[in-house]
């Protein structure tokens, strides 16, 4: 895979999630992908690490680091949630809701729960991240049921 | 190697709304901290200055504090690291002294929570997780903590309510702190009818912000000795961690690694274990933080914390007695100051002035404190 | 005593705009030091992370800094201390190290000013003075340094065209310097013409904000010997101070009494004198800067900063070359980094690497960093 | 000298400035004076310091203190000043205005240039601080041709 890359102007990052907090990233065309309704990670090629959130350089590898994208498949095991009766500023609107994390196996992802009713969510559950539109041209990923 | 002691402390009391600036908070730590070391300000060599800045509207606040406190031309090192800045200003304060840079060094913790706007408040809280991934999601500290708490309760069947006994016991000794900001008793059916905050959290699992300052003054062996130090309490152990920020970058949702290593390193420094603390101050600005600490230190097994609490063992008659100065959840949570005041209640106890709660004849303490969710942990180890 | 060793450096090219996150304008910095000192991160024994932290959205920057370059589960310390935060961590870090805590450290210093609106940061700097008894006048930086112009030129008598020709010298050097912001050529009549921004300082006076990043990874003696470093470059001298912020309580207004009181440590730690010193790094966030820093280390008497200019002394050629990298004016003034990157110069500088700015055989080098209009001030003494 | 003390509400110190950015002090006072034409320091009864800027606090006598406030009164001499081209968020209006340090003999005060028109500002001219009202209800003193 691979993405244009316009590093002067490149603010694609202010669409991600219901409030955005920062723009500027070297891995915005994580959003491309996210539009195109595909969750990514990187991978170095160098060194076999998988990232994410996805990362455009290695630590292990430095200057020798080849970075690719890679598409999160599959389903996951959710690791743990949590659901808020109160919510952070520009946050009030998306009540109720629920974070959490999904262990994908290899890797996990930090995210909200999508498509399950909150009183039916359990630690164990088999669920799957998807590209989810937001209100405002605004976009972030979910975890549904499989 | 030679020793490095703490020959001072002072801590203001915690409250809603200070009525003053943050150079004038700072001050009343500072100055019951000098008559407790019995110091003039030429004795002082250095100043470490630790805060959460997004708090206040003064930038780089270690200026117009150490001016005020009439502590110039001493060099002054300001340091963040969350909710445990003031026990890193303790280890970078140990460590200017052990190289010989300082003779002593005093660490200034505070924190004005209300300076700011309580939506100001709301919206720096939101930034304190990984602004790129995961505060766009709509965090906020309570629910981090939940997922915890969600991870910790499932793995080990324990229950809201071995939660909730953390908060009692929390209550039952805040009564007694004249400088806690909750001196309410507060009951079992009364936590556990609480309203929800963040699953399975609720609104008294929860510690209050505050307002409040620290102030602990750490010397050599030397000077301690040279000025007639009457009880100087020893830093046998000092330990310090750190973790991803973002959660999905984790390994465990019932337990925190920061803290584990940091203990680890600590007793190793020390040469003890967790059966030789005799007192210790835990990080519990939720009931479940001080149940993983329980744990992260070997105090009990792993899935051995409720049982622990449950029989009382953390009381102040317990085998070992945790956070009886009513812990962050009585006291309230200063953010830099707080370190500073769970290291002062340490040495109190050491120094047999601990008053109602003094705990019996104790020959090592232990203070855990944690910065953010388990991204930065410091274990301290003090002895007599 | 032991000695302290700086092992690797880095530094990321300084930038108007940096197209990506702090995290990873922090990484460009530390993949040159790790590879400058041939490390892996299980060498690294804890980090020091500096900024001045009002610039970013990020609360608590060091988490996800230590996370991007994978130096979890070490300790990180964050510092600040306006402007010459990493000088202070440099400090930090051989404390760590002397102390015994650590066999080696990183100090990660880093500043990303165009993460926020040129507002917003116009606000924040109206906050760096003194908010409750400075700032409602209407202050900002320039402004302040300008009082100390005044001060200056009016004391002895100096004129506009002396500061001018300092800004002439550092465009000299910021010609050769592939990573700094301002690379072109300036003349005197350029200097002398320029809009004014606060009297006596004009547009040529002053330094650009610019984003970067550095990093200096420093070692006991036992490890970088254990670890084959070809050049290690000691940590000769340490010094810093600090001076009350609110201006109406200094004592002059044309020197710095925290720089000059840093250099007298520094100097006495080393056992050397100004005549010693080969190669020097000032802090030239303003002309006037590099100008008192001269008399403020000694380079020339009180007053005797325009003749040492005038002389061209001060140049590569001349008897004491100061910021022949091209300085702060040049390379411009990412807060956080702007001290790692003065460390580095300097060694590269004693290790026979500065390439085109390359001083004749130095022993000795000096690197003398402020925070705020002389609120802090560190002096660094490095030697082969 | 005394004044009323409020410590829950007074926010007194929200007026000092053309732009205030901290509302909460124990030198509250110092607005009240200000508003009957007095600038105000404090000074330490025990150990003799004078204050300016004002403190409720002193270190040298900690909880022996006793402060009281004194009134500045005379003329100093201008120990430096800057005149302003550019001017921080919400002192646009304010331009052009110089900021100066007056030394008084003991002590220094940090304001801004008065009634002096800018290019007669010189180093050691005599001023004298005076309360000097601004638009909206705030207040500061300045530093007038005596
Ligand atoms: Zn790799
Ligand atoms: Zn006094």
């Amino acid at each position: 895979m691979s993405g244009s890359k316009k590093p002067e102007a490149d603010r694609r990052f202010a669409k991600f999630g219901t409030v955005s907090f920062t723009a500027t990233t070297k891995v915005n065309d994580f959003i491309g992908y996210l539009e195109e309704g595909q969750v990514c990670g990187t991978k170095c090629v160098t060194c076999g690490s998988v990232f994410f959130p996805p990362r455009a350089q290695c630590y292990k590898c430095r200057d020798k680091a080849r970075i690719e994208w890679f598409q999160v498949q599959g389903s996951g095991k959710l690791a743990t949630y949590s659901e808020l009766k109160y919510a952070p500023t520009g946050f009030g609107e998306d009540l109720p809701y629920a974070i959490a994390v999904l262990d994908m196996g290899g890797y996990k992802l930090f995210g909200r729960i999508g498509d399950v009713p909150l009183d039916q969510v359990r630690v164990g559950m088999e669920l799957t991240p998807v590209a989810h539109e937001l209100p405002g041209g605004q976009i972030n990923y979910v975890f549904n049921r499989c | 190697m030679s020793k490095v002691a703490i020959i001072g402390v002072g801590q203001s009391s915690f409250v809603r709304g200070y009525a003053g600036s943050i150079r004038e908070l700072a001050f009343e730590a500072y100055a019951e901290a000098m008559s407790d070391a019995g110091l003039t300000n030429d004795q002082i060599g250095a100043t470490v200055v630790c805060s959460a800045p997004e708090y206040d509207k003064q930038r780089s606040p270690a200026g117009v504090i150490v001016e005020h406190l009439g502590l110039n031309p001493q060099p002054t090192f300001y340091t963040e690291s969350l909710c445990c800045s003031s026990t890193t200003g303790l280890k970078l304060a140990y460590s200017l002294v052990q190289s010989g840079l300082h003779d002593s060094v005093m660490v200034i913790g505070f924190q004005k929570m209300s300076e700011i706007t309580s939506a100001e408040s709301q919206e720096r809280m939101g930034r304190g997780a990984d602004i790129q991934w995961e505060s766009p999601f709509g965090t906020m500290m309570p629910a981090y903590y939940a997922m915890f708490a969600q991870g910790y309760l499932d793995q080990y069947g324990a229950s809201e309510e071995d939660l909730a006994l953390i908060r009692v016991k929390a209550a039952t000794y805040g009564q007694l702190n004249e400088r806690a900001v909750y001196r309410k008793p507060v009951d079992l059916a009364q936590c556990l009818a609480a309203d929800p905050v963040a699953s399975p959290l609720k609104l008294m699992d929860c510690c209050a912000n505050a307002d409040g300052s620290s102030c602990i003054i750490v010397a050599s062996e030397e000077k301690a000795k040279q000025w007639g130090v009457a009880q100087p309490v020893w830093i046998r152990g000092l330990g310090s961690a750190s973790a991803p920020v973002n959660l999905a970058l984790r390994e465990s949702f019932s337990s925190f690694a920061a803290a584990t290593e940091a203990g680890r390193q600590a007793y190793a420094m020390a040469g003890i274990g967790p059966k030789d603390i005799d007192v210790a101050e835990v990080h519990d600005c939720f009931t479940i933080a001080e149940m993983l600490a329980y744990e992260d230190l070997g105090f009990a097994p792993r899935g051995g914390g409720p049982e622990l609490i449950r029989a009382k063992e953390t009381y102040k008659e317990g085998s070992i007695p945790v956070n009886v100065d009513g812990g962050l959840l009585s006291k309230g949570h200063p953010i830099g100051a707080t370190g500073g005041s769970q290291l002062r209640t340490i040495v109190l106890q050491l120094r047999g002035q601990a008053g109602d709660i003094q705990v019996k004849d104790p020959e090592f303490g232990l203070v855990h404190n944690m910065g953010g969710v388990g991204i930065y942990g410091n274990v301290v180890i003090l002895g007599r």
